[in-house]
């Protein structure tokens, strides 16, 4: 189609999509006036059952936690399929001297090298602080993954392309990764073993609003936390490894 | 717990196969290859295992399983279920048997990339499963995109290639255009519910004050019903589907074609009888005309753009596209014996369509190219081969009384039944189109056959995936290609099939037992089921469509020897094509502009059959 | 009434910003504008109470997904100074 | 006034963003562009849900200062937008690694000069 043809076409259907979609939200209740049950049903549930103080991690981890598990596996096959596609291929190689053409990681001046690098343990404790306290206050093992995460990000961009590589050895960071992935599809073997359901919450639910409270949440949420944090560490390692080491045979882009 | 059959082993299809792909994931390089290879088909073997058993278990009672625990609360489902019945079980066993297979197949390839190509096999396989086992809308959406995630980078594989990167992209964006839009149905849906188990949505949309749907219902109808039929490659859907099968590896495009598709085709149906039964079955007659004609343009599109095709894969995947015609001409009866037909068709086209790549791998393997033209006569000296690919052709164009045509044979069956007869020859027009053209192929390739000099101007430029020479064939992979062509033959001799699979197509079609067996955990009796034999017409119209296959393979062969008109009819039918072929762009633009269309046409048929 | 206001507000902004963010042609502005829109998204979670989905979109949307892009727009700046630089090693 | 607008603007918004979104897509020169698309158009689906859930005077789910009990908005969403935002995130990233590598073998961007893969 030319792209003329297309931009008319699309347009006259685009009107069409939006007027059936506006037609059936036209039907919902007015923002404002949530009807329930099922988000009232789990308000008033989860506080005395599950012993958190946070609805949505009960739901993330114990009630739905089945979709959160499928949630972190699509995270872990993403990061996969990363790794696949950013892999040295047969028409690529090495670079010989790739640290005199990259320079060795993004120029900054050096207050900014200064103040990145300060940042690396407030933000990994930070982080880890809201992995632990996901059943009492918002947050929880995602949110907390991706902000431990980022420490490692501000040694790279404080301009120390070595080092950022020495504290993501790949050896190890695959392991968390497979060890979190892994460890939170295990701990639904939990319930099994206790002669009770797939992702049952088996271990005891502890004190409401103790850190150590709401039993399996606290675990998955821990194990959610290493695979997330490990998942995007590996897959930005394997983005710069891809852009400053490796390069098409011949030297230059096609 | 009195109620439907419980079992401990419900969430081990996808829960198994997760905690193997970490593991393999763990130490990408320091697993052995062997240990990867024997883990990955040790995991996938124990699915099939698993999986029959829960086929086996739900043919005699539907099961319902509760992750956690979570049994519902006075109707209202707080955690998430696998309501499994025996077409769900049926189809994650299609999906372990195709991955296994394809693990067997895959044996010698993919040497460079460590544990990776398992572990995306691995994940891929659950989110399959997971898709077919769910009883709840919104973990339908998130095994949706896990099977999304996994099929995107395997794809991908072949990343020297361009045409391979362009053709995951156009793969990617349009599945994921399609998946958000089945997330907007299903956010409606939960705003005039409050309710995410299909069983609970269903019995809240059935049990409204209005007689006659509203807008909301039919909106969400349309985005979750053309969000999944973006998976299942309709018309005007499909455009991804034949980019992503030319460029992805030969096990992975065995997955694709055997049963990721179809899944998709699932996903709408169970959606449709879980939920919208209910509510949309005032205008069950409406409805059938509007799903029909998506389907007879399906099978139409896709049986004439194969026959078009000289790149065999390519050529492969069109034919998928027009037997999602003939299976969604099944769907789109709405009744059970519609079902019992498409949950025959499917594992029968399912393994079928898997050996047919597997062919077409092993043609790659030995010749490193698959285009038809380039491949001419070099096939006669592996006479096994073509004779098992021929086979393969004639099954495709349903001989009776093999697999494929024991569901087209119910579908015209239960066609006639609802008044709607005459799309049966559609399906066989459809059947001997994609027949011959993969008859032609076989006898260009295997036997040298017709005029060789006809080139349509594809370039192919396939890269080879394996390093092996170009002598003999692994024995993995004609073992993996022919037991796949023994299963589909088997398919359809195997007694109890057509019994067992109208069983099966009631409970999944028997909305209300659906309803109290998850909410109420309620035991239903097992309906009974007394299959007549299939007609003697039936199986006329079967072997018609295989004398057509080889009509239009011979008319192909020896287009030059043919008579003056039908030569003409033929160069007219060729422009047509040519027309076709240049709306199969590549153009992610005009795939996106399709698939607005395509939902804006099917929102605006809905909205003028229930005004 | 004033949180009616904020809301009312973020979302107008939220929309605005979208229409602003596909018609920026460039990909390098278009990160900003992603960045930025990134953030309204996380404001809307929080006025509509859900601070569990801002605290992750904060560090998804306005940080990670920028950031990701960045590194892939680093790499094709790349490709086009090697192949400049190619080009004008081949004519001397 | 203000009230009854608000009840139907933030569906409008959401509509309106996945418009836009597809928009973008269809008339996008540059892959990489064409991926941030893709991530507007997922927007609209927390705006969808995140009305749908809202509750006016509804407090968070999240009962540490409040007592259980108290009027609060549906948490089920909250829980559904952030698999959202990993689908979203997981997505964007998997289309800019096959962006990237198109550019590394073929030096364009653009859909438009991309089209050896015809019928």
């Amino acid at each position: 189609m030319s792209p003329r043809i297309r931009l008319a076409l699309f347009v006259i259907s685009l009107l069409g999509f939006a007027a059936i979609f506006a037609a059936g939200a036209r039907e919902l209740k007015p923002v404002g006036q949530y009807p329930g049950p099922y988000g009232d049903v789990l308000n008033a549930a989860a506080v005395p059952e599950r012993h958190t103080t946070d609805v949505v991690t009960a739901i993330n981890f114990d009630y739905r936690g089945f979709d959160t598990l499928g949630e972190e596996f699509i995270l872990f096959g993403s990061v996969m399929g990363v790794l696949l596609l950013l892999r040295q291929t047969q028409d690529e190689r090495r670079k010989e001297n790739p640290e005199e053409e990259a320079g060795g990681g993004p120029q900054a001046s050096d207050a900014m090298r200064g103040f990145t690098l300060a940042l690396v343990g407030p933000l990994a404790v930070f982080g880890l602080y809201i992995v632990l306290h996901g059943q009492l206050t918002p947050g929880g093992g995602f949110q907390g993954g991706l902000i431990i995460a980022t420490a490692p990000l501000m040694v790279y961009l404080s301009g120390r392309l070595e080092e950022f590589k020495a504290v993501t050895s790949p050896h190890v960071i695959e392991v968390a990764e497979a060890v979190g992935a892994g460890g939170f599809a295990l701990a639904g073997f939990l319930g099994l073993l206790a002669g009770r359901n797939f992702l049952a919450n088996v271990l005891p639910l502890g004190k409401t609003g103790n850190v150590f409270s709401s039993g399996t949440i606290l675990l998955i949420s821990v194990l959610t936390g290493i695979e997330v944090a490990a998942g995007i560490v590996l897959a930005i390692r394997a983005f710069l490894e891809h852009a400053l080491e490796i390069e098409l045979k011949g030297g230059k882009t096609r | 717990m009195a109620g439907a059959t419980i079992t401990q082993v419900a969430p081990l299809p996808v829960a198994v196969p997760l905690v193997v792909a970490a593991l393999l994931a763990g130490g990408r390089d320091r697993w052995p290859r062997s240990f990867a290879d024997a883990a990955a088909l040790g995991t996938a073997i124990f699915n099939v295992v698993v999986t029959a058993h829960l086929l086996a278990l739900s043919l005699v009672q539907p099961i319902v399983y509760w992750m956690g625990g979570w049994w519902p609360r006075a109707g209202i489902a707080i955690g998430i279920s696998f309501s499994i019945d025996a077409i769900g079980a049926g189809t994650a066993l299609l999906a372990s048997v195709l991955v296994a297979a394809a693990f067997v197949f895959s044996l010698k390839y993919f040497e460079s990339v460590g544990t990776l190509f398992h572990v995306l096999m691995l994940v891929f396989l659950a989110g399959m499963c997971g898709f077919a086992l769910t009883g709840d809308l919104f973990n339908l959406f998130v095994w949706f995109e896990l099977m999304g995630a996994a099929a995107y980078a395997l794809c991908g594989y072949k990343t020297e290639d361009p045409k391979t990167l362009q053709g995951a992209l156009n793969f990617a964006v349009t599945n994921t255009v399609g998946a958000f839009l089945a997330l907007t149905g299903v956010a409606l849906l939960y705003g005039r519910t409050g309710a995410l188990n299909m069983a609970q949505i269903g019995h809240a949309l059935a049990s409204g004050t209005q007689s006659s749907p509203d807008a909301l219902t039919l909106a969400s109808f349309a985005f979750i019903t053309c969000g999944f039929l973006v998976k299942a490659a309709a018309v005007p859907f499909h455009f991804w589907l034949d980019d992503a099968h030319a460029v992805a590896p030969t096990p992975v495009c065995m997955l694709f074609s055997g049963v990721m598709v179809e899944l998709g085709l699932y996903g709408a149906v169970r959606v449709y009888w879980a939920v919208f039964a209910g509510v949309l079955g005032t205008h069950q007659a409406e409805l059938r005309g509007i799903i029909t004609s998506f389907a007879l343009l399906t099978a139409l599109v896709g049986g004439v753009m194969c026959f078009a095709q000289t790149h065999l894969k390519r050529l492969l995947a069109f034919s998928t596209v027009s037997h999602m015609g003939i299976m969604m001409m099944g769907v789109a009866m709405l009744t059970p014996s519609g079902l019992a037909a498409i949950a025959v068709y499917v594992l029968a086209h399912g393994a079928v369509k898997a050996a047919l790549f597997c062919y077409s791998g092993i043609l790659l393997h030995r010749f490193a190219t698959v285009d038809e033209m380039e491949l001419y006569g070099r096939g006669r000296v592996m006479p096994l081969t073509g004779a098992l690919f021929a086979l393969s052709a004639v099954v495709l164009a349903s001989l009776p009384p093999f697999g494929v045509f024991a569901g087209e044979a119910i579908l015209g069956e239960s066609a006639k039944r609802a008044g709607y007869g005459w799309v049966t020859f559609v399906a066989s027009l459809a059947a001997a189109l994609t027949g011959g053209a993969v008859l032609r192929v076989a006898a260009r390739v295997f036997l040298g056959w017709g005029e060789k000099s006809e080139r349509q101007g594809q370039k192919t430029g396939e890269k080879r995936e394996t390093k092996a020479g170009r002598s003999g064939t692994p024995a993995m992979m004609s073992g993996a290609a022919g037991a796949l062509v023994v299963a589909a033959l088997v398919i359809g001799l195997a007694p109890g099939l057509k019994r067992g699979a109208e069983k099966a197509a009631l409970d999944m079609a028997g909305t209300s037992d659906y309803q109290a067996r998850v909410l109420d955990n309620r035991t239903i009796p097992a309906p009974s089921v007394k299959p007549a034999p299939l007609e003697p017409a039936e199986f006329a119209r079967g072997f018609a469509s295989v004398l057509g296959a080889l009509a239009l393979a011979g008319c192909a062969l020896f287009r030059r020897r043919l008579p003056r008109v039908a030569s003409a009819g033929l160069r007219s039918l060729s422009s047509a094509v040519v027309a076709q072929r240049k709306l199969h762009s590549g153009h992610i633009g005009d795939y996106i502009t399709w698939l607005t269309i395509g939902v804006a046409a099917m929102g605006g048929l809905l909205s003028l059959a229930f005004r | 009434m004033i949180l009616l206001i904020i809301q009312f507000s973020v979302l107008l902004l939220v929309a605005s910003t979208a229409l602003a963010v596909v018609l920026t042609r460039d990909p390098a502005k278009q990160t900003i504008g992603l960045s930025f829109f990134g953030l309204l998204i996380a404001l809307m979670f929080f006025v509509f109470q859900a601070p569990d989905v801002a605290l992750s979109q904060i560090v998804v949307g306005a940080v990670a997904l920028p950031m990701l892009i960045m590194l892939g727009l680093a790499e094709v700046r790349r490709h086009r100074g090697e192949r400049t630089r190619g080009k004008s090693g081949k004519s001397k | 006034m203000l009230q009854w607008l608000m009840g139907w603007f933030a569906y409008a918004v959401a509509i309106w963003i996945f418009a836009v979104g597809l928009y973008g897509i269809v008339t996008s020169r540059n892959w990489i562009h064409l991926a941030i698309c893709v991530a507007v158009m997922q927007s609209s689906t927390y705006v969808m849900l995140l009305s749908i859930g809202y509750r006016t005077g509804g407090a968070a789910p999240i009962f540490v200062d409040i007592p259980p009990g108290t009027r609060a908005v549906d948490p089920v969403v909250h829980a559904l937008m952030l698999t959202d935002v990993v689908v979203e995130a997981t997505v964007l990233a998997l289309i800019v690694v096959l962006a990237v590598q198109i550019h590394r073998r073929t030096g364009t961007l653009d859909p438009d000069k991309l089209l050896e893969l015809q019928g």
